[in-house]
């Protein structure tokens, strides 16, 4: 990859990233549904099977059990894979596989047999998709033992944080919010990893903290945004590592403010916005002067694209959120 | 133990027309009666109509997605014509032709297509289910139909689609295998239309053909050219009929063509070739039958007529349909996740109201 | 069933709540792998073929999807199917069908299609099991919305509650804490049902609350037991319901008390107990002397037996979280 | 396309050894070299011995759990020898003989069944995956190390196992379809002992037969006397050499029974009868080949007596091997989930270090 900055799309960022990765180690291999001369649906792997050859990135049959099953193998037998589930919705099928295999080859054979492997899944709403195209199955993962669950906000993250996974010794649920995958921004590919399992307080503020991760933060910026206006200031942290979670800087940032909402797209029951609630509660409770908040998509089958708006987080929600943080006694 | 030839498909896909037109003599599947095919080929008309209307709609911008069927309508039409009343249609995604054909209102299609709900029509009332995304699922929802009422001892068939893609799926392999071993009066009828999205038949099998699956489970699979209406009849009348005298599930692979992009999102230029496509405008299911009917003069001008007259009021509604402001409430969001909404819903309900209310909605 | 008191155990009272649900109503059908002659692996389903006859409790091939599958088509056309997960493990091949069909069909049809149906998974560990025979499933059920989600702990709730189930016009998940199958206790078949979606108080107390479930609510009494020895008055929630929640009972008792801890089996992370936790703290803030604790599996997979007293919370386990409620302050 | 005959199986099950122990003419199949049939049966006698030594333990209470395969010994040794050392073997967690046979340390086998760890072996060392339990999803993993392989231009084998059960499940569906597209260098071969713990095997499928499941894949199905080593290792043989030379994955399915109770902790007598299993020991493995061997007299005192020697001695050391302290550490419990722990599990690691420390231990 040329060097220096350039602004590219989230898809164009995870592009590179994955022909950096192929070109730079032999042993990565990418495949899944359409993602040979198609490019694959989101056009991630666009261009690939033509440069680097039909043995290196290919199109499997139609069955997602059969692809994460492979990848298994692969990994056992010194290669790298790097799969792609075409949607959210259509990675349960290989449910089995990630969950009893994926999470859990390397504990069952006491590091004997380790999978380095990526399990790309495109998910979250926002593009106004049909049913099964829009779900936030983030949880299914993070609540998994054994998996590596990241999810990128932005192109340069989107950049890194696969090199990484790609990289990691382990196997990696990557989750790449699909709404975000054409906004383009800057990358410097000078710029050093950011460090595998770590958050990021991608803007300052002293009022209250918002947590969030993948699709939300562009809205959870776009509240900051709009609560200075009001002249509140309000932090936004950017999880992006969900599994390892990194509570030093999430931590951190609640305490500097001593009030929080967590906002993220997927429905909040037994979320991982319950998770970031709990042990931010539980490590920080004499910092906080209001109960955390969490703003979530509502427990409910994703919406058809006339309503999705109303389950998204929105600035609006997230600010009604953010003044119920018990403001009468400062 | 069935001999394990019987179960095993013809040698070569059954046709009973050429693409000419021309009737081929088969010795054992007889032509269907000619008013049978003249209904057939009103459905093939209107299937046609229907495929290019919603086009028209999403180029328009007033759908949000259409899986076309441009060229497959003789399996939509030949599906919904197999079955009787009583009998059940599992549709996929790309199956909005055969729905149409089996009585399901054109305008409560638009539901799914509009972005408006999930599904717009109620399964019971034409039996036919919603359409099913989730690849090969909805092929075992078709058997446990099937067996609820084998069970009750109803004669009931159930009718049940999937492509090519679809039978890649560990879920088309438990669906066929739970049918025939509790003789499910199931047919599984295939469309081999050559891809899946941009992957290739050959891609998705190296069976001779994937009516060779049926013998592993033990049912036997027959293979049909798809573009062929009378042959489709032909070969799913006689597997219906079969499957209702308590034979078990049947399975059918029709080789047919998606003549166009898998759907509007989709750019097939990517993957396949204009010459690839260019033959199959030849072995169109229509002028086919059309071509038969004529021949029998059987197609007269007033039959025309009225055929087309049918195809135009179908697409009428649509349009209408499509215009029509059909947006669904909010509320409708907690409506139908449970009976009774859960405590947690009444308050997130309540809590959407209140945005709303102070939105001004 | 025969009326009055008997001393049952947890299995036998699934087994007769089957047995009572399958006279009354010939549309209750059970199957699954092994459930026909041999009657199930732990024997829930013990006689019933013989009695009810095969058609009405058959065993299916071995396909786990096969089964829910063919449950979602009986249920579409009049049927109430109860099917057996012989695992927990061994549902994840059903995964699919679960998320996206069981929990969203009568969304997707506006009501159209109901699926009664229950899928009976035998769930958590404390048996001495391989791998693979002792997941803590339920988080992943939980979060889906469109399911019902129960789990008895003792044999009189697990005979109303599998009643209530099959009777709900809704799919339910009833995951069976295997290692309470075997315990006896008195069921008095006259006492009304529980009513669906209810906690229940089972230990009265003043100090502190635990909030539990399934099958660390033995576990729960006996640290309460323990502490009341040491004089500390502990309360006691069997929340037995984990979708729908029942947030009145809970608040209340904890409210009661001001101090709580949430003991769950699964491992912890973006689990029903981080539900618990965020949802209880959001609620009763103001009311809370000390965060909410958890005492939770660790965020490992589930141990070979020779280990797996460690994964489950114990008796000391949970008194360390009482007493880390910083009590200095009373 | 290949020509469909050539996929389907042989009429009846290939067998070159009557149970007496008389060689049945094959006209393509030879009979294995009897110093291969030696080495098959002292594997034979030693697999035998650790079945029968492995319940002794189970009933002393001093294993947690043993899924038996007393009769079929000539499967799990005709796996282990039919492959060469660069290829894999895929057993499942009944197929301990056939690790065993491949030359796994018996010891390290126990800690399975002593319920120290998940998997006692290095798959890495002999080229043996963990037993799989969750059926045949390992299936699939034979498929991806076979597809590595086959990427980097090795000439490795991988023998996949299941049983008659598994074939229900998708996940053999998607790796027999996986392996055919990829021309995956794999030899499925499934162990048809006639129950899924209590389910026959009548209600797992009704087709003619397991390895008529090939065809529908496009891969050559063949079928096996599974109690016949001969015939066992000379079909695998062929088999293995087929999918080396690059024809791609091959179905085998032998019939044999499955003697004994599903495991320790199961009851068969709820389901069937002593007298289906009594005709059974008419056609045990081992018989068949001494009676072979000894008509040829190529079984010699010695050999004997060194047979059932190093059967004592495997024996001996799977008793000494369950009664060695190998209790694994508590700290175990962190070590292996991640590469690098973290903060999360390093923070629970402490918890439990604390707790036993105050425990004194
Ligand atoms: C389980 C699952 N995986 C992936 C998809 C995404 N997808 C939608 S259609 C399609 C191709 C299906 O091909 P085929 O079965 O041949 O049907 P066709 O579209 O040709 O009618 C894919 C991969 C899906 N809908 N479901
Ligand atoms: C996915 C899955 N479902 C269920 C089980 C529980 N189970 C263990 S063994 C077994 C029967 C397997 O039968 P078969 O494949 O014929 O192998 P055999 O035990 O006869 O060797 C079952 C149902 C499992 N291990 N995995
Ligand atoms: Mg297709
Ligand atoms: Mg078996």
């Amino acid at each position: 990859m040329a060097e220096g900055s350039t602004k590219i799309s989230m898809a164009q960022a995870l592009n590179r990233a994955l022909r950096d990765a192929m070109t730079e180690d032999p042993t990565v291999y990418a495949f899944g549904e359409d993602v040979g001369p198609l490019g694959g649906v989101f056009r991630i792997t666009d261009g690939i099977t033509a440069d680097f050859g039909e043995d290196r990135c290919f199109d499997t049959p139609l069955a997602e059990s059969g692809i994460v099953g492979m990848a298994v193998g692969m990994a056992m037998n010194g290669m790298r894979p790097v799969v792609e589930m075409q949607f959210d919705a259509f990675a349960y099928p290989a449910f089995e596989q990630v969950i009893s295999h994926v999470a859990k080859t390397r504990n069952r054979t006491r590091g004997k047999v380790t999978l380095p492997m990526v399990i790309r899944v495109p998910y979250a709403g926002g593009i106004g998709g049909v049913e099964h195209h829009c779900d936030s199955s983030e949880a299914y993962y993070a609540h998994t033992p054994g998996l590596t669950v990241l999810t990128p906000s932005n192109p340069a993250d989107a950049y890194w944080m696969l090199r990484e996974a790609i990289a990691l010794p382990d196997p990696v649920v990557f989750m790449e919010p699909k709404k975000l995958y054409w906004g383009k921004d800057e990358v410097d590919l000078d710029t050093p990893a950011p460090g595998l399992g770590t958050a990021s307080v991608i803007r300052e503020g002293t009022d209250a903290t918002l947590i969030t991760y993948g699709p939300s933060v562009p809205t959870a910026l776009e509240a900051a945004e709009a609560a200075a206006q009001e002249g509140r200031s309000l932090q936004v942290v950017d999880a992006r590592s969900l599994v390892p979670f990194d509570d030093a800087t999430v931590c951190e940032a609640v305490r500097s403010t001593g009030r929080a909402v967590v906002v993220a797209e997927a429905s909040g029951f037994a979320s991982v916005a319950s998770e970031i609630t709990a042990r931010v509660t539980e490590r920080c409770f004499h910092s906080l002067a209001a109960p955390v908040r969490r703003v979530t998509g509502f427990d409910i089958p994703y919406p058809p694209p006339k309503l999705e708006r109303h389950q998204l987080p929105g600035v609006d929600r997230i600010l009604d959120a953010v003044d119920d943080l018990q403001w009468e006694d400062q | 133990m069935a001999d394990d030839q019987d179960l095993l498909p013809s040698e070569q896909p059954v046709q009973l027309l050429e693409p000419s037109g021309r009737t081929v003599e088969n010795p054992v599947l007889p032509l269907p009666r000619t008013d049978r095919l003249l209904a057939a080929y009103e459905s093939l008309v209107v299937g046609r109509r229907v495929n290019d209307q919603a086009g028209a709609l999403v180029r328009q911008g007033k759908l949000a997605v259409y899986p076309s069927s441009h060229g497959q309508e003789a399996c939509q039409t030949g599906a919904a014509l197999a079955i009787a009343d009583g009998d059940w249609l599992f549709p996929t995604y790309r199956d909005t032709a055969a729905a149409i054909a089996r009585g399901v209102d054109p305008v409560q299609v638009l539901t799914l297509l509009k972005g408006d709900w999930h599904s717009g029509y109620d399964p019971h009332e034409k039996r036919v289910a919603p359409q099913a995304t989730p690849l090969a699922t909805q092929l075992l929802h078709a058997v446990g139909v099937a067996h609820a009422a084998r069970l009750r001892g109803e004669g009931t068939v159930v009718m049940a689609l999937c492509g090519d893609g679809a039978t890649s799926e560990g879920d088309f392999h438990e669906a066929l295998n739970f049918a025939a071993v509790f003789k499910a009066p199931v047919v599984f009828f295939v469309q081999n239309n050559e891809y899946a999205i941009s992957v290739p038949l050959a891609r998705q099998t190296a069976a001779p053909s994937l009516a060779h699956k049926g013998i592993g489970y033990g049912i036997k699979g027959e293979r049909v050219d798809g573009n062929d209406i009378a042959a489709v009849l032909a070969v799913l009348d006689r597997e219906v009929a079969a499957a209702r005298a308590g034979g078990g599930p049947r399975l059918v692979e029709a080789h047919t063509y998606r003549m166009q992009a898998h759907t509007n999102a989709d750019d097939d230029t990517r993957y396949r070739d204009g010459e690839e496509v260019d033959p199959w405008y030849g072995r169109d299911p229509l002028l086919r039958a059309e071509a038969l009917l004529k021949r029998r003069r059987a197609l007269t001008k007033a039959r025309r007529a009225r055929i087309a007259e049918r195809a135009e009021e179908v697409a009428a509604a649509m349009r209408v349909g499509a215009d029509a402001d059909t947006d669904p409430a909010p509320s409708e969001l907690f409506a139908h996740v449970y009976a009774t909404p859960t405590p947690q819903l009444t308050e997130q309900a309540a809590l959407l109201a209140d945005e709303l209310s102070r939105e001004g909605n």
